[in-house]
C-alpha cells in the first residue's frame, strides 16, 4: 500500500485528497496526486505570488498559462519564448540533465506551434565544479547542435551555493505565423488521443516532480530514478513531425510531455480543453516489459508529445507524422462526461476528475506584497584601485571570456544569426519578415544575494538595457526564478521580494511577463543558492542587417557615459566580492532607466545624431564596459583614452548599477546629443575620446595631480581570455 | 556551363538542409529536395549532401546514412560520372563512410564540438573546376564534433601523389596552411575531391552575406555551380 | 530458430593513433593511476541474432561488423558469442 | 613487476535508454539484417596495468572503472584480463 508520504503529500493534503475523491484512492491515484500536487507541477508556493506580475501588453498573444508565452513581432511573425530550468537533473547527471533540459524547452515551444530558432542558456556553478560545468556544456551542445537550433548567447556566473546546486536555465525562442494558435485547450469530446515519439521506459519516475520538489541530500541517492537520456535525433524527428502535423490544420490540441509525464500532460490537456479523457494504457508503447500503470503514467521519458486529432480528418495529420518515421499510437479518446479514466488490461485503474489533479492542490497564501525600504546603497569601502588589480579582475570567473564555452555550441545554424554569443545581445535576421529579432538574457546571481528585490529589478533592467542598445523595445519577458527550500520562511520571503522587484521593474519599463519557470529546493546538505532571477527578453530589431556597433571603430569620437553614478554604490559588484564582501545590490533608478532607454531607442535611429557604438554597463562596471568597447574580439579600429576623477575612483569605475550606458558620438554632433539629453534631464558626462593609438588609456584626476595608466590591447586580451575552460 | 538543377538530399536528422536550399536558390540554382528513402535521383546535374546529424550521428557520423537507399543511387550516378556531388560537413562524412571519398572523419582531437570561423585554402583544384585555383582562400565557419580527417598512411601518400587535397585550413597566427586544423585533421585537410565528388567540413551555405561574417560561401558555391 | 547473444569489440587498428585514449590515459595517470598504460578506447556492441545455429549467427554478426559497425579505414572488429548474457527473449 | 593486459566493457545499465543503439538497430533491420535485435552500444577500454600479480592488476583496473571509466549513474562495467592481447612492451 502506498501512503500519502510515499508520494510526497503532507497530512493535510492527504486528508483533502480523500475528501475530494470521496473514498480511499488507489495506489495509482495517490501517485497521480503526489506528482501533480508536487511543488514542481502545482506551483503551490509560487502561484499566488506569480499573480503579482504584469501580464498585459499590446503585443501579447499568449501570456502565462500555456507552454510558452507568445508575442506578436509584426504582421508576419509571432514569437514564442520561455525559460525552463533543469537544475536538479544536471546535478545528478550533468550531461544528460542539461541535454534533456534543452530538449524539454524546445518541446514547450513546439507545443505552441512555433519552430524553435534560437536558444540561450544561463548557467551557475561553484567555482571549482569543473566536472559539472564541463558536463553541462557538453550536454547543451550535444542536444542543441544535433537538433539544429543555434545557441546564440547566454551567461555563466559562479557562487559557492551553486557548487552542489548548479543552475541550468535554458531559454528557447520560436517563430510561428499569426493565426496558427494551438495549445492544450482545443480538444472536443469524441476525438482521438495520440502519443508520438520515444517509447516509454522507467525513466525519471519522480524525477522532476518529486526530486525537484524537495532538497537534495546524500540520503536521497536511492531515490535517484533511472536517469533520462536525451535523444536529440528522436527529438528532431518529433519536432518536425509535430510541426508537419500542425501544418495540416487537423490537430485540435497538443501538449508536450515533461515533468510528471503522461500524468501531467493528459490531465492538463483535459482541464484546458474542458473534456473528459479515457486512456487505455495497454496502448502506450513501452520500452520495457511489464510496466505498471503507475510507471507508465509517471515516467519522464523524453521526446514524447500528446496530440488530439480531428475526429474526421485526423488521418492527414497521422500521415504527416509517419512521413517523419514516427509511429503514432492511439491511446485514448476525449469524452463528454468530464471524467479522467485510466484503463489497464480492461480494468479501470483510476477514475478521477482531472480538475482535482491540475487545480485541486491547496495553494499557499501569499501575504499582501510589502516592499522593504531600500537599504542604503553604499556598498562598502573600496579597495585601492591599481592597474594590476584591474587587469587581474578581467580573469575573474564571473567576467572572463566565455569563448571556451560557446565555441562548443553551434551558434550559426538556420542562418539567422547576425550577432551570436560573442555579443551581449543576440541579433537575428528573419527570413520570415523584414524585421529582425533581438534577444537578451540577464540575471547575475550576486545581485539578488543580499537584497532579492533589487536583484529581481536589476535583472529586468539589464535585460531591457541590453535590448535598448540595439534600439529594441522588449515585447515581453520570461522569468526563470530559482531559489532554495520554500518551506523556509526566509527563502519564501526572498522569493517574494524577487518577484516584487521583477514586477516593479516590468511595470516601470512597460513590459509584460508572458511566462516563466520556478525552481525551488536548490538546496543540498542545507546549503542553498542565492535567489537567482533569470530574465529573458525579446523584441523587434529595426535593422538586423546593420546592428549598432558595440566596439569602437574609428578615432576621434567622443566617449560619453550616460547616467554616471552620483553615489558610492559598489554593492553586489564583482569588485566588492573580490575584496571578500557582498552587500546589497543598489536599487536601480527605474524612472531614470525608462527615460534613458526611451531616448536611446529613437536617438539611435536618428542618423543625424551620429551615435556610433553603444554599450550597457553591467557586471564588471564601467571598467569591463570600456575594455569590451575596445573590441577584444578582433583587431581594433581605434584606441580609447578616458579620464576619471580621483575621488571615488573605484565607485566610478566598478559599480554595476544598471542604467549607465557608454556611447561613442561623432564630435560634431555632440552638442545636439547633449541638448536632447538635458531636455530629458538625463545626466551624462564626457569620459574622453577614441584615439588612433591602440589600447586603453585611463587618466585619473586632473591638472598636475593627474596620472595615466595605459594598457595594450594584448595585455587586456591575454588576461580576459587566459582561461582555457579546463 | 552545365545545367544548374541541384538535388539536395535530406536524411532523418539532417539540419542544414534548409540553409543549403536557401543558399543555392540565392544563386539561381533550380533546387529539388530528395528524401533519404528515394530509390533514384531525379534528373539533375548536381547533388548536395547537406550538413547535420543524420541518424543522430550515432555509431559514427554519417555511418548510418551511408546505407540509405538514396546513397545507392548516388553511388551509381557517381560511377557513371553522371553527376557532380558536394558533401558539406555531415555530407562529407557520409561520402567517406560510403567509400565514395577516401579516408574517414573522426572525433576532433579536443574531444569537443567546435563552431568558429576558419580560413581555408585551395591546395589542389578539383579536376573540372578551373574556377578554383591553387592558393585561393575562403573564410568559412566550421561546426562539427567529428571533423578530423584521417586516412591510412598509404591513403595520404596517394592523395598527395594525385596533386594534394582540395582544401586545407590556414593557421590564423601564421597565415599559412602547413598542417594547422581546428580539429586534428591530418595535414590540416579541410576538404578533398575525387573525380567530380567534393567533400568539405566548413559550411559555405552559412557565409552568403557579409552580415553573417563573410560572403566567401557565396563565392564558393557559385564556383561549384560553374559560375565565375 | 534460436536467439544468440553476441558481443562485438570494435577497436582502432593498432597503428592508428587514438587521441581520446591518450587524453584519458594522461588524466588517469595524473590522478594517481600511474601503473596504467597503453589505454585505447573502442566500442562494444551487444546484440542478439536469431539464427538456426551458432555458425549462422556468427556469420550474420561478422557481416554486420564488416558492413556497418566498424569503419574499415581505421577500425577492426572481433565478434564472439556471449554465453553469459541472456537475451531479452529468453524466459520471458 | 609485470605488465598485464586488461580489457574493460563499459555498458549502459539495461533500463537506461540507448539512443545510439536504438537508431543503429532500426537502420540495420531496415537494410536486411532483420535477425539482429537488442542492439546496444557501449565502450571498450583496453589498457595495461603494471602490477606485482594478477590480483593486484585487477584491483587497480576495478578502481579505474569505478573512479574514471564508467559513470555510475548510467553505466556498469566488467573488467577482465585479456590474455590473448600482447601489451606493447612485450617483445617490441
Ligand atoms: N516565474 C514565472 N513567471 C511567469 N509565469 C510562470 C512562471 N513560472 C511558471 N509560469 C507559468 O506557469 C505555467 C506552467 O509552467 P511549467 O510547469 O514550467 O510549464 P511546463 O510544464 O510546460 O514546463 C507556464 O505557463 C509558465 O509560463
Ligand atoms: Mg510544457
Amino acid at each position: 500500500m502506498m501512503t500519502a508520504q510515499d508520494v510526497g503529500l503532507t497530512e493535510e493534503e492527504a486528508v483533502y485528497v480523500r475528501e475530494l475523491v470521496g473514498r480511499e484512492p488507489s495506489d495509482l491515484e495517490w501517485g497521480l496526486f503526489g506528482v501533480l500536487w508536487s511543488e514542481h507541477c502545482s506551483y503551490k508556493s509560487s502561484r499566488t505570488r506569480l499573480r503579482w506580475l504584469p501580464k498585459e501588453g499590446a503585443a501579447v498573444v499568449a501570456g502565462p498559462g500555456g507552454n510558452a508565452g507568445v508575442v506578436r513581432l509584426d504582421d508576419a511573425v509571432e514569437v514564442a519564448f520561455k525559460v525552463e530550468s533543469h537544475n536538479h537533473p544536471s546535478f545528478v547527471e550533468p550531461v544528460q540533465g542539461a541535454a534533456t533540459g534543452v530538449g524539454g524547452i524546445i518541446r514547450d515551444v513546439v507545443a505552441m506551434g512555433a519552430r524553435p530558432i534560437a536558444l540561450m542558456d544561463s548557467l551557475r556553478f561553484g567555482s571549482r565544479s569543473t566536472a559539472i560545468r564541463e558536463g553541462v556544456v557538453r550536454g547543451i551542445g550535444d542536444y542543441g547542435n544535433a537538433i539544429g537550433v543555434p545557441t546564440v548567447g547566454g551567461e555563466v556566473f559562479y557562487g559557492p551555493g551553486y557548487a552542489k546546486n548548479p543552475l541550468v536555465n535554458v531559454l528557447c525562442v520560436g517563430l510561428r505565423r499569426p493565426g496558427r494558435e494551438i495549445g492544450a485547450g482545443g480538444a472536443r469530446p469524441g476525438e482521438d488521443v495520440y502519443l508520438i515519439g520515444q517509447a516509454t521506459g522507467r525513466d525519471g519516475i519522480h524525477g522532476a516532480s518529486l526530486l525537484a520538489s524537495r532538497d537534495f541530500s546524500q540520503a536521497d541517492q536511492d531515490l535517484r530514478p533511472t536517469v533520462q537520456v536525451g535523444d536529440p535525433y528522436t527529438g528532431k524527428l518529433l519536432m518536425e513531425a509535430t510541426l508537419a502535423a500542425l501544418a495540416t490544420g487537423r490537430v485540435s490540441a497538443l501538449q508536450d510531455l515533461g515533468a510528471a509525464g503522461l500524468a501531467s500532460a493528459s490531465s492538463e490537456l483535459a482541464v484546458r480543453s474542458g473534456v473528459g479523457l479515457a486512456l487505455d494504457l495497454d496502448h502506450v508503447p513501452c520500452r520495457e516489459a511489464r510496466m505498471t500503470a503507475y510507471e507508465i503514467m509517471l515516467s519522464e521519458t523524453q521526446e514524447r508529445m500528446l496530440l488530439v486529432l480531428d475526429a474526421v480528418h485526423g488521418e492527414e495529420a497521422l500521415a504527416a507524422i509517419r512521413s517523419w518515421g514516427l509511429v503514432p499510437k492511439k491511446i485514448g479518446t476525449t469524452t463528454a462526461d468530464g471524467q479522467y479514466v485510466l484503463t489497464l488490461q480492461g480494468k479501470r485503474v483510476a477514475v478521477l476528475e482531472a480538475q482535482w489533479l491540475v487545480d485541486g492542490c491547496p495553494l499557499k497564501p501569499a501575504p499582501a506584497p510589502r516592499v522593504a525600504p531600500p537599504p542604503v546603497g553604499t556598498g562598502s569601502p573600496p579597495e585601492p584601485v591599481s592597474p594590476q588589480a584591474l587587469v587581474a579582475m578581467l580573469a575573474d570567473p564571473d567576467l572572463r571570456s566565455r569563448e571556451p564555452i560557446y565555441r562548443r555550441y553551434d551558434s550559426m545554424i538556420q542562418t539567422r544569426t547576425v550577432w551570436g554569443p560573442e555579443h551581449e545581445v543576440a541579433v537575428l535576421r528573419l527570413k520570415e519578415s523584414p524585421g529582425g529579432l533581438a534577444i537578451s538574457v540577464a540575471g547575475p546571481g550576486r545581485w539578488a544575494a543580499v537584497d532579492a528585490y533589487s536583484g529581481g529589478a536589476g535583472a529586468v533592467a539589464l535585460a531591457v538595457a541590453r535590448l535598448a542598445v540595439q534600439a529594441v523595445q522588449p515585447l515581453g519577458l520570461t522569468d526563470g526564478l530559482n531559489a532554495g527550500n520554500p518551506d523556509q520562511p526566509e527563502t519564501l520571503t526572498a522569493f517574494s521580494q524577487m518577484i516584487l522587484g521583477i514586477r516593479d521593474a516590468a511595470l516601470a519599463l512597460g513590459v509584460p511577463v508572458t511566462g516563466g519557470n520556478v525552481s525551488f529546493h536548490n538546496e543540498t546538505d542545507a546549503v542553498a543558492i542565492w535567489p537567482t532571477p533569470i530574465i529573458g527578453a525579446v523584441g523587434r530589431h529595426p535593422r538586423p542587417d546593420r546592428p549598432w556597433a558595440d566596439v569602437v571603430t574609428q578615432a576621434g569620437m567622443r566617449i560619453v557615459l550616460i547616467n554616471p553614478p552620483t553615489r558610492p554604490e559598489l554593492g553586489g559588484s564583482v569588485w566588492e566580492r573580490r575584496a571578500g564582501r557582498l552587500t546589497a545590490y543598489p536599487r536601480v533608478g527605474l524612472d531614470r532607466l525608462r527615460r534613458t532607454v526611451g531616448w536611446l531607442r529613437q536617438a539611435l535611429l536618428n542618423d543625424a545624431l551620429g551615435i556610433e557604438a553603444v554599450r550597457a554597463v553591467a557586471e564588471g562596471g564601467l571598467w569591463l564596459t570600456l575594455v569590451k568597447l575596445l573590441g577584444l574580439g578582433g583587431p581594433g579600429g581605434a584606441g580609447i583614452a578616458v579620464t576619471l576623477a580621483d575621488e571615488m575612483l573605484a565607485e566610478r569605475l566598478l559599480n554595476e548599477v544598471v542604467g549607465q550606458f557608454v556611447l561613442t558620438v561623432d564630435e560634431n554632433h555632440w552638442p545636439e546629443v547633449m541638448a536632447e539629453l538635458s531636455a530629458l534631464q538625463i545626466d551624462s558626462s564626457v569620459l574622453g575620446r577614441t584615439v588612433a593609438e591602440d589600447g586603453l588609456g585611463l587618466t585619473v584626476g586632473s591638472g598636475s595631480e593627474a596620472f595615466t595608466w595605459h594598457w595594450a590591447r594584448g595585455e587586456l586580451l591575454a588576461a580576459w581570455s587566459a582561461w582555457e575552460g579546463a | 556551363m552545365m545545367g544548374n538543377k541541384v538535388a539536395v538530399v535530406t536524411f532523418p536528422g539532417s539540419n542544414c538542409d534548409h540553409d543549403t536550399v536557401w543558399a543555392l536558390e540565392q544563386l539561381d540554382a533550380e533546387v529539388v529536395v530528395v528524401r533519404h528513402d528515394a530509390r533514384d535521383l531525379p534528373a539533375c546535374e548536381r547533388v548536395v549532401l547537406p550538413g547535420g546529424f543524420s541518424y543522430g550521428d550515432y555509431l559514427r557520423a554519417g555511418a548510418l546514412a551511408a546505407h540509405a537507399p538514396i546513397m545507392d543511387a548516388v553511388g551509381r550516378a557517381v560511377e557513371r560520372e553522371a553527376v557532380s556531388v558536394l558533401g558539406i560537413c555531415n555530407g562529407f562524412q557520409i561520402l567517406c563512410e560510403r567509400g565514395i571519398l577516401p579516408g574517414a572523419l573522426w572525433s576532433n582531437t579536443s574531444g569537443e564540438f567546435v563552431c568558429r570561423w576558419e580560413w581555408v585554402e585551395v591546395a589542389s583544384p578539383p579536376a573540372g573546376w578551373p574556377e578554383f585555383s591553387t592558393g585561393m582562400r575562403f573564410r568559412l565557419p566550421v561546426a562539427h564534433g567529428q571533423g578530423a580527417f584521417r586516412v591510412q598512411e598509404d591513403g595520404l601518400a596517394q592523395i598527395w601523389a594525385q596533386g594534394g587535397p582540395f582544401l586545407r585550413y590556414v593557421d590564423p597566427t601564421t597565415s599559412r596552411s602547413t598542417g594547422y586544423s581546428p580539429n586534428g585533421s591530418v595535414d590540416g585537410i579541410a576538404g578533398i575531391s575525387r573525380g567530380r565528388v567534393i567533400g568539405l567540413m566548413p559550411h559555405p551555405e552559412r557565409a552568403m552575406h557579409s552580415v553573417f561574417g563573410s560572403v566567401d560561401g557565396r563565392r564558393f558555391l557559385r564556383m561549384w555551380l560553374g559560375g565565375p | 530458430m534460436t536467439r544468440y547473444a553476441m558481443r562485438m569489440a570494435v577497436t582502432l587498428k593498432s597503428e592508428v593513433l587514438d587521441p581520446a585514449g591518450q587524453a584519458t590515459q594522461a588524466v588517469v595517470n595524473e590522478r594517481g593511476f600511474d601503473a596504467v598504460g597503453e589505454l585505447r578506447i573502442g566500442k562494444l556492441v551487444d546484440f542478439s541474432v536469431q539464427a538456426g545455429d551458432p555458425a549462422e549467427a556468427l556469420e550474420v554478426a561478422r557481416r554486420l561488423g564488416r558492413e556497418f559497425l566498424a569503419n574499415p579505414v581505421l577500425e577492426r572488429f572481433e565478434v564472439w558469442m556471449d554465453q553469459g548474457r541472456r537475451t531479452g527473449h529468453d524466459g520471458e
